[in-house]
């Protein structure tokens, strides 16, 4: 992200995005069935909005505990506006509400951001985590503007259809997501590589010497907050036309907390970082929670884990790979990880087992003790269960001690070889 | 302090590049800049040396605005700039280094380059402009690079450069943004007999034309460099002169030389 | 009389509490400075662990022990969670912290249930201590002023005592210089943490059952107390304290200020009715807006004095 | 006193020093000197246990090479290092306090003595380390470890931006150390007071010892001046 | 046929045991209906879907339930999340004729939802806040001791409408009580309720009405307890999961309750429920409106001979049936139960007519008296559009 050749046009980059536009293109026809749409729309808006918070983060090193501020507010706007233009007050497109949302959220940028901006580091944190308390308490206390804990509900069906879309169904839905999805991320990406987009890191690294080469970084901070509160409010925008209703959470620490926690786990040192942080963040939030109680549980192991052994989250893991693989180093690596892969899965599987069995014995004891795992019928009253899971476990780890030392000493040579090639490359 | 070495009164010389009025800085009780005058003519090669402690960074950072003065004031090319902010005064054409390398460690040795032009090329807050697609950025970032002789390290992170490449890092940032005024502090701290001279080559080649003040400890590298030298002594400005006055002063001597340096340098 | 005297005893016995809760974040977050999101879960577990010995072995050895307990957790944390964080920065040490919370509400809930648990207060602390004109004041109450006051004096006494504050403001910028004059980072970093850990619990110890014992009691007092380490300004102990009390008093006065600027306006003659802009937020009464004084007071001297009311650093 | 056997240090698979030989003897000044990059720094550092290095390092004829940092000070070997690492939030006075080591009392130095090597930190006991000046700075760095009461003080380039009567100074005051009998193993880039005080030096290059003499010797070997050491 | 209902509460968070209790309540007399052909030969199933206490998720499993095919939900905690759910049923039901779904309401009580939100495809089988708020006042307005009235709720929709009816209807019944305050506070935020309490006393109240729910009653009944304050608590929902256990002897013969049943009834009615649900979860069933759903879906199961959400919503219109708290009716003009109300107190238990305790606290609700239906009806305004 930080080193750009020279290069005013560049095929490959032009090939990597029409590959993202097929994939968003393709993607209702892969997972059509069940919730699959629905998750798909949710995580539309999670990218944008991470986008829009990692402008912050990863790349103006702004840590803050409140952009759903900005997102929330855009989307009451546009909820809003939705309802007015239903009762035919004025005259917008639906397709146009996100751009409602992103103005919206974009005043407030504006409004708010004169303020926090002007520190940063932990003060400006901490701010923003008053700021966010501050608008969610008050969401609660002006009913007639946010609806009090009910929230504003619309219809996103306004006026007849336009050549065929009125956006009832679903997947118009997605599609319009998609698209705003589409224009998002180019933009976003465009915009981490004009001056102020490269400024904001260098006054992320450095804000004094930024002030030596001629720019006021409070200025910088500013503008950068104004331009991703727009995109913040595009995302809320949308989620208004998603759900149709918009409630005091949306602008609540909470939201802001996920969206933290997905960026990262997606890795905010990475443009692409914060799209797979929402898709791992909604499967994990939306679709694990359907499945089993314990989702929360998973989610708080998964994300302690990751923090603790990919700091870089999963973008790092990933580019980490497609390094080796750049090099050339792929194979030397693969069939140790592969090992490695196997060695963990009874491991994981035991792990779950043990979970689920758990929750099952706890909250679910008085449905009989037996309990249906992956179509195995257990009975959580008996040793087996028990000793088939800790033996899964313990043959994972077991394997794990194995394959790893493995593993390590090709991954070092590898990295090696690679730096010796950087090196000699340089 | 008597007449004969104070400062040449910037009043009558024209032409001056940087003017120090009686420009006076304290910490809470402890002033440390008591009264300093000083004037330094277009294009000219000045070194301000001194006892640790005189105060030679902290009159860096007051004339390039990182602290506000007491009082007094300075004026860049006949324009007042005391109280402006350090950007503004950057902006108004005078740039400077840091005692302690002070880069933008996470981004490419290219990437430092290029943004320390970016605002001298008028392209301010710009976030519709293609970094990739402006040219003279990119030329002028080469430009630096080459001059610097770092090109084999562009896209190496400044964070991992060694000391003395960071230093030539520093002093290439001070630069690329073509500023007419350099303050250099301690641009060769650290570096050993040879490559000091390197950077002594390095910045005269890099300012000609341009006027320098500089800080510098390395009586080699002072003698190299400068056609003028300023003795700061407690926060004062005791002497100012040519090289070899400065040599002869005896008070310079007793506060700042001691005995028998010139073994090293010779 | 009889009710501005209690407003001012509860607004100070509110304060105090507040501080009992804040007290190990500011040791922690102020001169550690990991912002440790998981602090109200330490207090949740002091309550339950508490819970837990106190119906087995009575309230006094829970006293002891729970705090004890939640301390030696907190420093495994330390030791094996954030240690090897450090370096990363301050980011994904509150991340991991974060996610911690997340963990233990969740083994909570599977250890003791998801309803709340009847940890009662010990007979010998219950009822009113006095009781002036009507109201009586309750001896708990009393007994956390005194536990507060406790906490207050010991943390004083390790900071002034001991050189442990000075090594480790050194040892966040500099950490192997530190090392190289001979102190064990390390070890004081997971006892410092340790230690905060223990003060949560506690808290929690002696909150859990002057409130209510639930998987939901570290989400409410959740960012309140980092209100009160920001306001009372990083580094400063004796700032917390103060913020402490400041943001109690003014919640427990603010409820009782039953005034909105429409009444206002009403005492100057001009009337507000529904039609007139801004007639919701007009009629907000002071008393509505308690709970959201801290945040506006947090807002503000982020502001205008980022370094808090005592603090020695941004 | 400090012995140094065959030493290789890293810097994660990169290696730096290939099998170093080293020893200073009790009251002893030796000082180490060498181009930029040779290893010098690299030598002190694996020696304090923040370089992992193999090979032997022996105090007083005690292993301490794998020994944690603060085990060694506690040992009682002092480290200066190049990187004036003040602790920038503490006063001055606050450093110099943090240099002593806990329950250690009765040490050969006191505060008044370091405010009389250099008055100019007494002038500046009360303000934040991270204001001082470069040279001040550089000045607690020495002071702050000499606080802890070291028999052996390993200083990395000390004179470092120091005024050229400072540096002399300095020269006087690692003289005197000697006469409190304290070891000293000084890593220099001055060759003029290097040669003035100290007893032995060793030049280094390339991560190997190539000279080991007294500076007389230094001094008539020109070949070795030249290559290891001018340009 | 196996009819399924979706419930759509908290079972994740800060409500989840509420939501868990009602659940299983559903469960067991599903259970019950199943093993007795309450419905002939079809069954009745109900899941859970955790809404985490949020409209929008709630939004986000009642597409879920429907893309699984199931055609009838139900929730309870909460109006906002109700008031969300039945303007999305009814969206759903317009854009997909043909695939309708029934919201059948248990406890969602805003007013709105029988009157200007009415709707064909909703069913509230709970006595929604004005008609407890009118049982309430009836049973307060002979009680001469009563002077002083002060309310005190949480800071939204729900604590609004019991404020707001409270002064109404008192004033119509009484006009010589005073309210001698209306304080609103956020919910679950506040830990320290004494200063609210030190207020009601400054305001020399002797009854407290409040609509107040979970930690936020506990907090304020253990309050009053600390400060002595003599005053009774008229609640709505001191018999919820959790409440008890924090109220503990704090409430006691001071908090009282307005339910449509309780266990302690005058008849005991519906022990066997009571102790069913004890011995299986070891639990406390208290949400009778269950029973009647379970009932009354049977029933129209039978009568329109189909599960058709639509033809069953037909036959649920006016249908009458007797329940654990005797005869109930399903208004046809609003889709609102009309139904007997109950007051009981905290009270300790005597193994008599206070029989059954809370949460195994020793103390539990002893009724003052039982109100008929017609006492707490209440005009509505629904204009009601129905299908086809
Ligand atoms: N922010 C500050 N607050 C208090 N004192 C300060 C501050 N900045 C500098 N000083 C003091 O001012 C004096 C001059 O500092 P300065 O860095 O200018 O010295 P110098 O001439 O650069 O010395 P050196 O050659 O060692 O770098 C020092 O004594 C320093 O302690
Ligand atoms: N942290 C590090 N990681 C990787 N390589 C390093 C690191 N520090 C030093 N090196 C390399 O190790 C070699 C020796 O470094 P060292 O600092 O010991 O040199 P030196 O003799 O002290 O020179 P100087 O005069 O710069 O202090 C150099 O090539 C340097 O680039
Ligand atoms: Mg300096
Ligand atoms: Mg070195």
């Amino acid at each position: 992200m930080s080193t750009v050749r020279f290069q005013p046009m560049n095929l490959g980059r032009w090939l990597l995005w029409s590959a993202y536009a097929l994939i968003l293109l393709a993607a209702p026809l892969v997972f059509s069935k069940g919730g699959g749409l629905t998750l798909l729309s949710q995580m539309g808006t999670v990218m944008i909005f991470g986008l829009s918070y990692n402008m912050l983060l990863g790349q103006g090193g702004m840590l803050s505990f409140g952009h759903a501020v900005y997102s929330g507010l855009g989307a009451f706007f546009a909820i809003h506006a939705m309802n007015l233009a239903g009762a035919g007050q004025a005259p917008i497109p639906t397709s146009m509400i996100p751009l409602v949302g992103g103005l919206a959220g974009m005043a407030f940028g504006v409004l708010f951001g004169y303020v926090t901006t002007r520190r940063a580091g932990t003060t400006f944190a901490m701010i923003t985590l008053g700021l966010v308390e501050l608008v969610f308490a008050s969401s609660l206390m002006f009913p007639d503007f946010f609806g009090g804990e009910g929230g504003v509900t619309t219809n996103r069906v306004i006026g007849d259809k336009i050549l065929g879309i009125s956006y009832g169904p679903q997947i118009q839905v997605y599609y319009l997501i998609a698209f705003w999805l589409f224009v998002c991320t180019v933009t976003v990406y465009a915009y981490t590589h004009t001056p102020l987009g490269r400024i904001i890191n260098a006054v992320r690294d450095n804000p004094e010497r930024v002030e030596f080469i001629g720019y006021d970084t409070q200025w910088v901070r500013y503008l950068v907050l104004i331009l991703s509160s727009f995109f913040a409010g595009v995302s809320g925008g949308l989620s208004a036309i998603n759900f149709e209703i918009v409630s005091a959470e949306n602008v609540s620490a909470i939201r802001s907390g996920s969206i933290l926690l997905f960026t990262f786990i997606g890795g905010i040192g990475f443009f692409f970082g914060p799209l797979l942080g929402a898709i791992v963040g909604i499967l994990f939030s939306v679709l694990l929670s359907d499945y089993t109680p314990a989702w929360q549980l998973y989610l708080g192991l998964f994300f302690v884990l990751l923090v603790r052994y990919a700091p870089g989250g999963l973008g790092s893991l990933l580019m980490l790979l497609l390094r080796t693989a750049k090099f050339g180093q792929f194979g030397r690596v693969a069939g140790p990880l592969g090992w490695v892969c196997l060695a963990a899965l009874p491991a994981v599987l035991g792990l779950v087992l043990c979970v689920e069995m758990l929750y099952h014995l706890t909250m679910e004891a008085a449905n009989g003790s037996v309990k249906n795992l992956f179509g195995v019928a257990a009975d959580t009253r008996h040793a087996m269960p028990w000793l088939v899971a800790g033996g899964l476990m313990l043959a994972g780890v077991l394997g794990w001690r194995r394959a790893q030392p493995a593993f390590a000493e090709a991954w070092n040579d590898a990295s090696a070889v690679i730096a010796a090639k950087i090196r000699s490359a340089s | 302090m008597s007449a004969m070495h104070n400062p040449t009164m910037p009043a009558h010389v024209p032409a001056m590049a940087l003017e120090l009025r009686d420009v006076r800085k304290s910490f809470g009780k402890s002033e440390i800049i008591r009264g300093a005058n000083l004037g330094i003519a277009k294009g000219e090669r000045c070194a301000v040396i001194g006892p640790n402690g005189a105060g030679k960074s902290t009159l860096f950072n007051l004339i390039s605005g990182r602290f506000p003065l007491s009082s007094g004031e300075i004026r860049l090319n006949g324009g007042v700039i005391s109280g402006k902010k350090p950007y503004q005064i950057n902006r108004l054409g005078l740039s400077r280094s840091f005692q302690i390398s002070n880069l933008f460690v996470n981004l490419s040795v290219y990437e430092n380059l290029r943004c320390a032009v970016l605002w001298s090329l008028g392209y301010k807050y710009s976030f519709w402009h293609q970094l990739g697609k402006l040219r003279d950025a990119h030329e002028r970032a080469e430009q630096v690079l080459e001059q610097i002789g770092l090109q084999r390290q562009r896209h190496v992170p400044a964070g991992v450069l060694t000391y003395a490449e960071q230093r030539a890092l520093e002093i290439g940032i001070t630069i690329a943004g073509g500023a007419d005024v350099i303050l250099l502090d301690e641009p060769t701290a650290g570096m050993s007999r040879s490559e000091s001279d390197a950077a002594v080559e390095l910045i005269r080649k890099v300012t000609v034309g341009k006027t320098l003040l500089m800080v510098e400890h390395d009586m080699g590298v002072v003698f190299g460099l400068a056609d003028k030298i300023a003795v700061l002594v407690y926060g004062e400005v005791i002497a100012c002169d040519t090289p070899q006055r400065i040599r002869g002063n005896a008070e310079v001597q007793s506060a700042y030389l001691g005995t028998e340096q010139e073994t090293e340098y010779a | 009389m009889e009710f501005t005297l209690f407003t001012l005893l509860n607004g100070v016995s509110y304060g105090l509490l507040l501080f009992m809760l804040s007290s190990g974040l500011t040791l922690i977050f102020s001169m550690m400075g990991v912002l440790n999101f998981a602090h109200a879960s330490f207090y949740m577990l002091g309550a339950y662990i508490a819970y837990t010995i106190s119906s087995q072995i009575g309230f006094w050895p829970a006293l002891v022990l729970a705090p004890v307990a939640v301390g030696l957790l907190g420093a495994m944390v330390e030791r094996y969670g954030l240690r090897p964080l450090h370096k990363f920065g301050h980011i994904p040490e509150l991340l991991f912290t974060f996610g911690l919370s997340f963990l233990i509400v969740e083994l909570v809930q599977l250890i003791w249930g998801r309803a709340a648990v009847q940890y009662a207060i010990p007979a010998e602390l219950d009822g009113p201590l006095f009781t002036l004109f009507t109201t009586s004041f309750p001896k708990y109450r009393a007994f956390m002023m005194l536990v507060a006051l406790a906490m207050l004096g010991g943390i004083w006494l390790v900071l002034t005592r001991t050189r442990i504050g000075l090594v480790i403001q050194a040892a966040l910028t500099h950490p192997e210089a530190a090392e190289a004059l001979g102190h064990n980072v390390p070890r004081i970093f997971m006892w410092v943490f340790g230690g905060g850990s223990a003060l949560a619990g506690l808290a929690g110890v002696i909150g859990g059952n002057a409130f209510v014992t639930e998987p939901a009691m570290a989400a409410t007092v959740g960012s309140i107390i980092f209100v009160v380490v920001v306001v009372g300004g990083m580094g400063s102990l004796a700032g917390a304290f103060i913020a402490s009390l400041l943001i109690g008093v003014m919640q427990t006065t603010a409820v009782a200020l039953d005034y909105s600027f429409a009444s206002l306006l009403g005492q100057m003659g001009a009337s507000v009715s529904p039609g007139t802009p801004f007639y919701a937020l007009m009629n907000v009464t002071i008393a509505q807006s308690a709970a959201i004084l801290p945040y506006l007071l947090l807002v503000l001297i982020l502001i205008f004095r980022p370094k808090g009311l005592l603090g020695t650093r941004e | 006193m400090l012995e140094i056997r065959n030493l290789h240090a890293y810097y994660g698979k990169s290696h730096v020093l290939h099998g170093v030989d080293l020893h200073v003897k009790p009251g002893e000044i030796v000082s180490l000197l060498g181009r930029n990059g040779a290893g010098r720094s690299t030598l002190v550092k694996a020696a304090m246990g923040q370089v992992s290095a193999t090979g032997s390092v022996k105090l007083k004829n005690e292993d301490i090479l794998g020994l944690k940092a603060y085990q060694i000070a506690y040992k009682g070997l002092g480290y200066v290092p190049e990187s004036r690492d003040v602790f920038p939030t503490l006063t001055v006075e606050q450093n110099l306090v943090l240099g002593e080591k806990s329950g250690k009392r009765g040490g050969r130095w006191s505060l008044e003595d370091m405010y009389g090597m250099f008055p100019r930190l007494r002038e500046r006991r009360a303000v934040p380390a991270g204001v001082l000046s470069g040279g001040e700075q550089q000045m607690l760095t020495l002071c702050r470890t000499l606080m802890g009461d070291p028999d052996l003080i390993m200083i990395d380039e000390p004179t470092e931006g120091l005024a050229p009567k400072i540096v002399t100074l300095v020269g006087e005051y690692l003289m005197a150390l000697k006469e409190k009998g304290v070891s000293v193993l000084l890593v220099e880039q001055k060759l003029a007071i290097a040669m003035e005080i100290s007893q032995r030096v060793y030049v280094m290059g390339h991560g190997a010892i190539v000279f080991e003499g007294t500076p007389a010797q230094l001094r008539a070997d020109a070949a070795v001046r030249k290559e290891w050491l001018e340009v | 046929e196996n009819v399924k209902i979706a419930f759509i509460d908290p079972l994740s968070g800060p409500f989840a045991p509420v939501g868990q209790n009602q659940l299983k309540s559903f469960q067991l007399i599903a259970d019950m209906a199943n093993k007795g052909k309450w419905a002939g030969d079809n069954t009745i199933e109900v899941v859970g879907f955790d809404n985490k206490g949020s409209p929008q998720e709630s939004l986000t499993q009642l597409k879920a339930v429907i893309d699984q095919g199931y055609r009838y939900i139900t929730q309870g905690n909460g109006s906002g999340v109700g008031l969300a759910l039945l303007d999305a049923v009814n969206k759903h039901n317009e854009r997909n004729p043909g695939k309708e779904v029934v919201y059948l309401n248990y406890a969602a009580v805003d007013p709105d939802m029988t009157n200007s939100k009415c709707s064909f495809w909703h069913f509230r089988f709970d006595a929604n806040s004005d008609m407890k708020m009118e049982a309430l006042t009836s049973y307060m307005a002979p009680d001469k001791n009563i002077k002083a009235v002060y309310i005190i709720g949480q800071n939204y929709a729900f604590g609004h409408a019991v404020s707001r009816a409270a002064k109404e209807y008192l004033a119509r019944k009484r006009p010589d009580i005073k309210i001698v305050g209306d304080d609103l506070h956020p919910i679950g935020q506040v830990k320290d309720f004494s200063p609210y309490i030190a207020k009601i006393k400054a305001a020399g109240a002797d009854t407290v009405i409040t609509g107040n729910w979970g930690a936020d009653l506990a907090l304020l009944i253990r309050a009053a307890k600390d400060a002595d304050l003599k005053a009774n608590f008229y609640t709505y929902y001191g018999i919820t999961t959790g409440v008890p256990t924090a109220m503990g002897a704090a409430g006691a013969e001071r908090t009282k309750i307005i339910g449509n049943w309780m266990a302690n009834n005058e008849t005991l009615n519906g022990k066997e429920v009571v102790e069913a649900f004890k011995a299986k979860y070891n639990d406390d069933y208290y949400a009778a409106q269950t029973h009647v759903i379970i009932t009354m879906l049977s029933n129209a199961i039978k009568a329109a001979r189909t599960a058709d959400p639509v033809k069953v919503a037909f036959a649920l219109e006016g249908m009458k049936t007797q329940s654990l708290n005797g005869g109930v009716m399903m208004q046809k003009a609003d889709h609102q139960l009309q139904q007997n109300l109950y007051i009981g107190t905290w009270t300790k238990t005597n193994g008599k007519d206070i029989k059954y305790d809370q949460e195994g606290t020793g103390y539990g609700w002893r009724m003052d008296k039982k109100i008929d239906a017609y006492v707490a009806g209440q005009p509505t305004s629904c204009q009601m559009k129905r299908p086809g």
